[in-house]
């Protein structure tokens, strides 16, 4: 079977990577909801991972009630963005600069 | 037995009377200030004179007692209290009775001044303040009386508040004062350190272990903690008595009305310094160093300012200058432990001197207010008291045997001359010179004004006197071309009664006062340097003396600083302008005062100044509150700037920072 | 089946779960009744802050009692911490009245979303285990987000929805790595059995993975440097209620986080995590300070103002030791009051087509009206930890601790900041006082308004003259 | 003595009871406010004379204790009481306030209701900081202190007042939050000698190491030395007197300044005895410097407020200087004789400077409401004009200038006898107060006072009318009795200052 630190190591990478995609994209606000859901897989890995590797079910519980959260962060996330586009009639990141100082 | 009650009496008097006639003048008018205050000051010279005959004649014992206690601070009484001697009865008897003839005299001189109860409360006000001075029992309240005279010579110099010049010499006159005062407290604080005490008998019964202590001032030099005191005290009897280098103030004092003058800047203020060393007399006899600094100052005194006398124009600053010079006789006389003749001379000068002043402004008012000699002359026929009385006044100045001045200077020159401390030599001479200086500028004082041509005709038109701080715009007349007239019987009483004194009074009292016991336990002389001792063998009473005296020097010095002023006032009128011209570096020398005014005007006015203003603009403005203050403000300041610009608005920059911040963290703990 | 039921101990959850129930009335309640109407629903929404502090007082316990199987706790600081939430909340709706109707936001949402995070508060506060404390964050999380997008006419609040919403959730995704570690190395989720695991474990580089991911978390939910980005462009993006509200409740959460999941979790690894909040706390007590010296905008200053008043209460929970929470729950309650009495004096002067919200706008107010412009100085003194007024006492009590535990040297710099900080508070005060008003219109504001305001400055005060009060109140949920 | 009321604490609250009346009353009703003002300021001046008829000098222990629960968590009691230090200055500050009511009477256009209440709350609060015994409640007047001030200058005050204001509250406010600390530092030490307490008499028992002496004494240095204000940290002085309204002056002046030398004698002193020891050369140093230095500076100043702002500065160097000159003399002649003159001479400066100052500042006010200018060379020759007040003005000037039988002679000369015991030159320096002190505040008079009519303005000038007369007359009164016998105030004193030496001459390590 695979070893642990694979998991972990796949899970720190999905991780890293959906982190720089947040703070390197300078385009798209969709982008940045599908890294925030990348980063909540990398923690599922984990959770899954060490549930396996502990023999106990509440990891795996977690997982389920992250991803159920999950759904209703990206929900309440696209319904922001519906407003934003409303208002800005532009999804652009560069141009959230309203605010600043 | 004296009764506190009469002590109380004679100082509060006068004050009482001073409020009376300053809070309540405009309600008691000018009638009523004049006869409270008179009476105050009558009050006061009768109780006085009492005192001194209850010393004198019926024996009484002196008096040291404690009126009440001023504070008790770390174990130090500080208290307010009479020390009533004969030193002091005989002081008492010389300012009332010079205070009583200068009230009578005011009345005439300020007769239209709308400033009238306020110059009566102000002469009242002196005459409390020199009393207190000099009754005092204990340093405290002597140092009260010091500054409180010194307050009001400040409030009578600056009385005519309008003049520019007047207000200039009152502040001058303060201030250097002050600078006497600074010594005098530090002596005072010494004497406290060394005995723990201020009063006057404890001190003087510790003056053993005074002397016994060194102080180290300088560190690695040891110093006679006694010569230290006393040089600090004679500080503050420099500053009073005008003893060179502090001696500027005197001379402009001279824009006080003349009353003033006489009273303060001649008979009574100016002699603290003179009594104070002489109370003191028991510590500055336990250190030679002081007197020969005493004597060496005093000696220079006498005689430079003497010389400033001789080229001088306006008639009050010559008497002034005068004055200067016997202070500085007074000031030689304590050098050399003489003591008593410093006392005695001082004594006789107040009358003498006051005398002198008085005259010369019963001058003034005959002259409207003119007090440039070159613009009199001749006045001898319009004003003949006032001339004859001047005269007198002269004689006793130039000590012409008989007269009461020369008991005492002769007296002084003789002990000088038998004194060996370091110094004496010096001082020997300059006090010998001095009297024929003396005599010249006084006889010219009296060729100028009284003799000669009537000059007065063309007189008028602004510039009188010299300095242009002559005449008394006050008094908003017009000068001009009127004839002189004698003053009224106010102004010339006193002077008559002035005049007996300062004729005979010397006669009968040197006998008692120089070689009698008179003073007892009040002076303290050391065998060593009983000058007074030698003087006494020469001395076969007044009428021998006198005899004697015509076969001296100064005698025949005097002689010839009248001729001399005779033949060039009188005789050859157009030679002093000659003799300016010729010895012109001299002359301006002597007319600009030795440049002391314009030195210490550069030097400490100015200079005090400037360096008030660098200390401030750089210091204050610039250094503490320019750079730290509002400095680390806009540091801040700046930093917020900074700091805000980071918050881009940028949503990856956020990111990015909470990313940063996290590797930090991790960075940190995984590294180390 | 009875027995399952009874080691659940449902009772001691009655204030959440009846909060559920009426969160959905209000919710249908709102849907038929009109905007005329609209008024029960603030009506019921506030009769359910009633209902929850009946509940938690009936069923508060004074000892520390678990239910469903560990994931709940309930203990005398929790019950604490609701009854205040529950007063904060009240006074939030009070203040936001009349400004939501002057702008046709008197909607249901405002309520219910407030509610929902409420709850989701309860929950945090009630954490007993690692999944109870996400679920809480999340409840409350999500339901701002909404609020802050809430007035759909709004750029700037979109904008500031987003912003806080990205960064929001990359926190929680910090915060849940951190947990996943934590939980793979512990092999627990409950905190109380985390922290007896712990005990024996030395510190491995796994552990300081979990640590410091979920330090950032924490710092996060607090906005401490430099995880404080979102923090001023929300406070100023989003309507005045909204930011009032997140001014308030949302400290007490971060506050119970931090103790639930430091304090009680991870006791075991103070060491390690005092010197991380050393570092935020110094920094955040910094930039805060600093920046909000440059703000023109009032909402933007006083977001700043939290920022440095976390530094702060960062100070106490750093301790580590029980005083150190306890002034951290009192500097928490202290800053809650004053920053909810600041935002509601903005509330007071705002009027249609003007926020209030800009410094220069309190110009003057000591000549239109004395009295509040005495409230809003109490205010801003409190808050700057002037005497006598409740700011002072907080700074008091974490200065005490952090010396207690030998960081004289941070109390030091703590007070030097507040120093800098004095200074934009001031400010405030000399526009009040000393500057002429620019505009003279009245303050037309309603009663309640006027009346809450006022006691909650009275309160500033009082609680300043005679703060033992409080002071012992914490006392006696944290002993 | 004691009472079986509680003097201490109505005359904190009566004050400011009568404050938030005049409050409440609002500017409306203004005309029964001033009443209320005079009237609670006068009653407080009433009950304060009765802290000296019913003083008991035999002894340096606190009278008049009031003592209560007041924040059990940390044992914070609220806790009153007077010594020979705190009696004077609490009778000086509820002497003075009525004054400054009267002083305002009807020149405040702008808020009076306010104006008058801040003075009231602000007296309250003063009384409070010199009758506290607990250190935080000590502190919390301390720091209060400064709203009604900051209120006072920033509303009332001249055209720079902003910058003034928030100057003055900022420096004094980063002074005294070290001093916060190290207050909540001894009260833990005390925990740990095994009985919490913030009683500054138990901190005055409290042993304590040489370093952590140090690091405390130099928190409350800040703190004082700020509020004195010594040289360098002096600099808000001047900008807050300028800018300050009369009455704000007078009270900074008056009592103000004289906290920071109440907090050397009660805190540093008795706290850190050795502390004390190593750094007196510090505060010495800088006492002198503040007379001479300072003193220059005060003698260039165009102003008429900077120049008595800048007096102050040199006159409270006196205080400093005095206060700690135990230790010089313990070094130099090894026993204390002189420390109790020094401190007795400082307690002396610190009353007379409150009336000194105080007056001059309300003759420069006289002539500020006539013609609104605090240039000095707006003026000359207002004796011509103004006669009476030319009288006041010049006694106070020579009062500020320490002519003996006014107050200001007292203080000087103790403290320059007591410091000749230490060491020649600091007398040396002391004393050149005499020439600079003359100096600068009789240039002043005469550019001022003295003179010819300098123009219209002073010829428009008219003399001082009752209300005004009054004031400076009440003053007049009081300096002048004060110079002519003291004695009355250093028995009051004596036992604490003697108790303060033997306490601070036994080290604490």
């Amino acid at each position: 079977m695979i070893p642990l630190e694979f998991v972990l190591m796949l899970a720190g990478l999905l991780f890293a990577l959906s982190v720089a995609g947040i703070f390197l994209n300078r385009k798209n606000v969709i982008l940045l909801l599908m890294c925030i859901e990348l980063m909540l897989l990398a923690v599922n890995f984990n959770f899954v991972a060490f549930a396996r590797q502990l023999g106990d079910l509440n990891g795996q519980i977690y997982v389920f009630f992250i991803m159920t959260v999950a759904a209703a962060e990206s929900a309440i996330g696209l319904a922001i963005l519906v407003v934003l586009f409303r208002e800005k009639k532009s999804i652009n990141v560069e141009e959230l600069d309203e605010m600043k100082g | 037995m004296i009764q506190q009650s009469v002590l109380l009496t004679i100082v509060l008097a006068p004050l009482i009377a001073a409020i009376l006639a300053g809070i309540f003048g405009r309600f008691i008018g000018r009638v009523g200030a004049h006869t409270v205050t008179i009476g105050g000051v009558a009050l006061s010279f009768a109780l006085s004179a009492w005192v001194l005959k209850l010393l004198l004649v019926d024996g009484a014992p002196s008096v040291n007692e404690t009126v009440y206690t001023w504070l008790v601070s770390d174990g130090i009484r500080m208290e307010v209290g009479f020390l009533v001697d004969r030193l002091t009865a005989l002081m008492m008897v010389v300012v009332t009775f010079v205070s009583l003839c200068v009230h009578v005299y005011t009345i005439g001189y300020m007769h239209d001044d709308p400033g009238y109860q306020r110059f009566f409360s102000y002469i009242s006000l002196f005459t409390f303040s020199m009393l207190m001075l000099v009754m005092a029992n204990n340093f405290l309240q002597l140092f009260f009386g010091w500054e409180a005279v010194g307050l009001v010579s400040y409030l009578l110099i600056g009385f005519w508040y309008t003049r520019p010049s007047a207000i200039f010499a009152n502040l001058k006159a303060f201030l250097v004062n002050r600078v006497g005062d600074f010594g005098f407290v530090l002596g005072i604080a010494g004497v406290v350190y060394f005995t723990g005490s201020l009063d006057y008998q404890t001190v003087f019964g510790l003056r053993e272990t005074i002397a016994a202590n060194t102080l180290e001032i300088i560190p690695g030099v040891e110093w006679q903690a006694i010569t230290v005191i006393c040089i600090l005290l004679f500080v503050g009897a420099m500053g009073k008595s005008a003893q060179v280098p502090l001696h500027v103030w005197l001379p402009d004092s001279m824009e006080g009305p003349t009353p003033i003058s006489a009273l303060i800047h001649a008979a009574t203020m100016v002699t603290a310094g003179i009594f104070m060393v002489a109370r003191m007399s028991p510590l500055f006899e336990l250190s030679e160093t002081a007197l020969s600094t005493v004597l060496v100052i005093g000696a220079t005194t006498a005689f430079f300012m003497g010389l400033v006398g001789m080229v001088n124009n306006d008639i009050k600053r010559v008497v002034a200058y005068s004055t200067l010079s016997q202070l500085g006789y007074m000031t030689v006389a304590l050098g050399v432990s003489a003591y008593s003749a410093a006392v005695f001379h001082l004594m006789t000068h107040a009358f003498f001197k006051a005398l002198l002043f008085l005259a010369a402004g019963s001058v003034i008012i005959g002259m409207h207010h003119e007090q440039d000699m070159r613009k009199m002359g001749g006045l001898k026929k319009y004003m003949p008291i006032t001339y004859w009385t001047a005269l007198i006044g002269t004689l006793a100045l130039v000590a012409v045997p008989g007269t009461s001045g020369f008991f005492s200077k002769d007296a002084i020159i003789a002990a000088t001359a038998a004194s060996h401390i370091p110094g004496a030599r010096y001082a020997y001479w300059c006090v010998l010179l001095g009297v024929f200086v003396t005599s010249f500028y006084s006889f010219r004082l009296i060729f100028m004004t009284f003799h000669g041509p009537e000059r007065f005709a063309e007189a008028g038109h602004g510039d009188h006197a010299h300095d242009g701080h002559g005449h008394d715009d006050h008094h908003g007349e017009r000068h001009g071309a009127h004839t002189p007239h004698e003053s009224p019987w106010v102004v010339t009483l006193p002077l008559i009664v002035l005049a007996i004194p300062s004729l005979f009074i010397g006669w009968f009292t040197i006998q008692p006062v120089l070689f009698g016991d008179y003073f007892g336990t009040a002076i303290f002389v050391q065998e060593a340097h009983d000058t007074v001792a030698h003087v006494a063998e020469e001395f076969h009473g007044s009428a021998a003396f006198s005899l004697h005296a015509f076969l001296t020097v100064p005698f025949w010095l005097m002689v010839a600083g009248a001729a001399s002023a005779w033949f060039l006032y009188i005789k050859r009128p157009e030679l002093p302008g000659e003799i300016a011209n010729r010895l012109s570096w001299l002359y301006r020398l002597l007319a600009n005062k030795y440049y002391v005014d314009e030195l210490y005007q550069a030097v400490f006015a100015r200079g005090s100044r400037r360096l008030g203003t660098v200390l401030w603009r750089a210091g204050d403005v610039t250094l503490i509150d320019g750079a730290v203050v509002n400095g680390s403000a806009h540091v801040v300041g700046w930093f917020s700037g900074v700091l805000r610009r980071l918050q881009s608005g940028y949503l990856y920059h956020y990111a990015f920072a909470m990313i940063i911040g996290l590797s930090a963290l991790l960075a940190w703990y995984v590294l180390r | 089946m009875e027995s399952m039921l009874a080691n659940f101990h449902m009772q001691v959850a009655a204030a959440e779960i009846f909060l559920v129930a009426a969160i959905c009335v209000v919710l249908l309640v709102d849907v038929f009744v009109s905007d005329r109407t609209r008024w029960l629903t603030y009506a019921l929404s506030l009769a359910t802050l009633v209902g929850c502090a009946w509940m938690t007082l009936e069923y508060g316990v004074d000892g520390r009692v678990s239910a469903f199987d560990g994931m709940y706790v309930a203990d005398p600081m929790g019950d604490l911490l609701k009854l205040f939430s529950y007063a904060t909340v009240a006074v939030a709706f009070l203040y936001s009245r009349d400004y939501l109707q002057r702008r046709g936001l008197f909607k249901g949402e405002y309520f219910i979303l407030a509610l929902v995070a409420l709850l989701g508060i309860m929950v945090m506060v009630s954490a007993g285990s690692l999944l109870t404390v996400y679920l809480g964050i999340e409840l409350l999380s999500l339901a701002l987000y909404a609020m802050v997008a809430f007035d759909r006419d709004s750029g700037v609040a979109a904008e500031s929805a987003m912003k806080y919403f990205v960064l929001g959730a990359i926190a929680s995704g910090m915060l849940l790595y951190g947990f996943s570690i934590l939980y793979g190395i512990a092999g627990t989720l409950q905190l109380d059995e985390l922290a007896v695991e712990l005990r024996g474990v030395e510190s491995h580089i796994g552990l300081v993975f979990a640590l410091v991911f979920i330090i950032a978390g924490v710092a996060f939910k607090f906005g401490a440097v430099p995880f404080h980005m979102w923090v001023p462009d929300v406070y100023h993006g989003s309507p005045t209620p909204v930011t009032l509200f997140i001014g308030a409740a949302p400290k007490i959460a971060s506050f119970v986080l931090a103790v639930r999941v430091l304090a009680e979790g991870l006791e075991a690894m103070v060491a390690s995590w005092q010197d991380m909040l050393i570092v935020i706390s110094v920094l955040s007590m910094a930039i805060g300070n600093v920046v909000a010296i440059a703000q023109t905008n009032l909402k933007r200053m006083l977001a700043y103002s939290t920022i440095s008043h976390v530094g702060f209460i960062l100070l106490g929970i750093l301790a580590g030791t029980n005083d150190g929470y306890r002034a951290a729950m009192y500097y928490t309650f202290a800053y809650v009051i004053m920053s909810v009495g600041s935002f509601g004096m903005i509330l007071l002067l705002a009027r249609e087509g003007f926020e209030a919200d800009r410094i220069d706008d309190f110009r003057g107010l000591n000549r239109k009206s004395p009295w509040f412009a005495a409230v809003m100085l109490m205010l801003m003194f409190s808050t700057a930890g002037v005497p006598p007024f409740l700011g002072f006492w907080a700074k008091v009590e974490v200065i005490a601790a952090v010396l207690n535990v030998g960081l004289t040297w941070l109390g030091a710099v703590a007070v030097l900041f507040s120093v800098i900080g004095a200074f934009y508070y001031l400010r405030v005060v000399k526009v009040m006082y000393f500057d002429e008003p620019t505009d003279t219109t009245e303050i037309r504001a309603g009663g309640t308004l006027r009346a809450v305001l006022s006691l909650n400055g009275l309160a500033v005060l009082a609680l300043g003259i005679a703060p033992s009060a409080l002071i012992e109140l914490c006392a006696r949920a944290l002993p | 003595m004691q009472f079986d009321w509680p003097i201490l604490s109505v005359l904190i609250w009566l004050p400011i009871a009568g404050g938030l009346v005049t409050l409440a009353l609002g500017e409306r009703g203004i005309g029964l406010g001033r009443w209320v003002a005079l009237i609670t300021t006068a009653v407080t001046f009433g009950i304060s004379t009765l802290l000296y008829t019913n003083f008991d000098t035999t002894t340096a222990q606190m009278q008049f204790v009031e003592t209560h629960q007041w924040i059990p968590a940390f044992n914070a009691a609220y806790a009153l009481g007077v010594d020979g230090f705190a009696m004077p200055l609490i009778i000086l500050t509820t002497f003075v306030t009525p004054l400054v009511i009267i002083a305002a009477w009807k020149l405040i256009e702008k808020k009076p209701a306010q104006y008058f209440a801040s003075f009231l709350i602000l007296e309250g609060m003063m009384v409070g900081v010199f009758a506290s015994l607990d250190a935080l409640l000590f502190y919390v007047f301390w720091e209060a202190m400064l709203i009604p001030m900051f209120i006072i200058i920033g509303i009332w005050g001249g055209p720079r007042r902003v910058y003034a204001t928030i100057k003055f509250f900022l420096y004094t406010f980063l002074g005294s939050v070290l001093m916060l600390v190290s207050l909540i530092y001894l009260y833990l030490k005390s925990c740990d000698a095994g009985q919490c307490s913030y009683l500054i008499a138990d901190f005055h028992r409290l042993p304590l190491g040489l370093n952590e002496q140090i690091l405390i004494f130099i928190a409350f240095f800040l703190a004082f030395a700020v509020k004195v204000p010594m040289w360098p940290v002096h600099t808000w002085l001047p900008d807050a007197h300028v800018e300050a309204p009369t009455g704000g002056s007078v009270i900074l002046a008056a009592i103000m300044l004289k906290m920071g030398g109440y907090g050397f004698l009660r805190f540093s002193l008795p706290i850190t005895p050795d502390a004390s020891a190593q750094l007196d050369w510090l505060v010495i140093s800088l006492s002198l410097i503040a007379v001479v230095y300072i003193g220059y500076v005060a003698l260039v100043q165009q102003d008429m407020k900077k120049l008595i702002a800048y007096s102050s500065v040199a006159h409270m160097g006196f205080v400093t200087l005095g206060s700690f000159l135990a230790f010089e003399l313990l070094r130099a002649n090894g026993d204390v004789r002189g420390a109790a003159m020094g401190i007795d001479g400082a307690m002396v400066q610190m009353i007379s400077h409150g009336l000194v100052s105080g007056a001059m500042f309300f003759c420069v006010g006289v002539l500020y409401d006539r013609v609104h200018s605090r240039e000095i060379a707006a003026y000359g020759g207002v004796i011509n004009k103004m006669p009476i007040f030319a009288a006041f003005a010049v006694l106070f000037a020579m009062a500020n200038s320490g002519l003996p039988a006014t107050s200001g002679f007292v203080g000087e000369f103790l403290v320059i006898l007591a410091s000749f015991r230490a060491d020649f030159w600091y007398a040396f320096l002391a004393a050149m107060t005499l020439i600079l002190g003359a100096a600068y505040t009789l240039w002043l008079v005469k550019r001022v006072i003295f003179g010819a009519v300098a123009n219209e303005n002073v010829a428009a000038l008219e003399d001082v009318n009752g209300r005004e007369f009054f004031v400076l007359a009440v003053l007049a009164v009081a300096v002048l009795l004060l110079g002519v016998w003291p004695a009355p105030l250093l028995d009051v004193m004596r036992p604490t200052v003697e108790n303060l030496i033997q306490h601070i001459t036994v080290s604490k390590l």
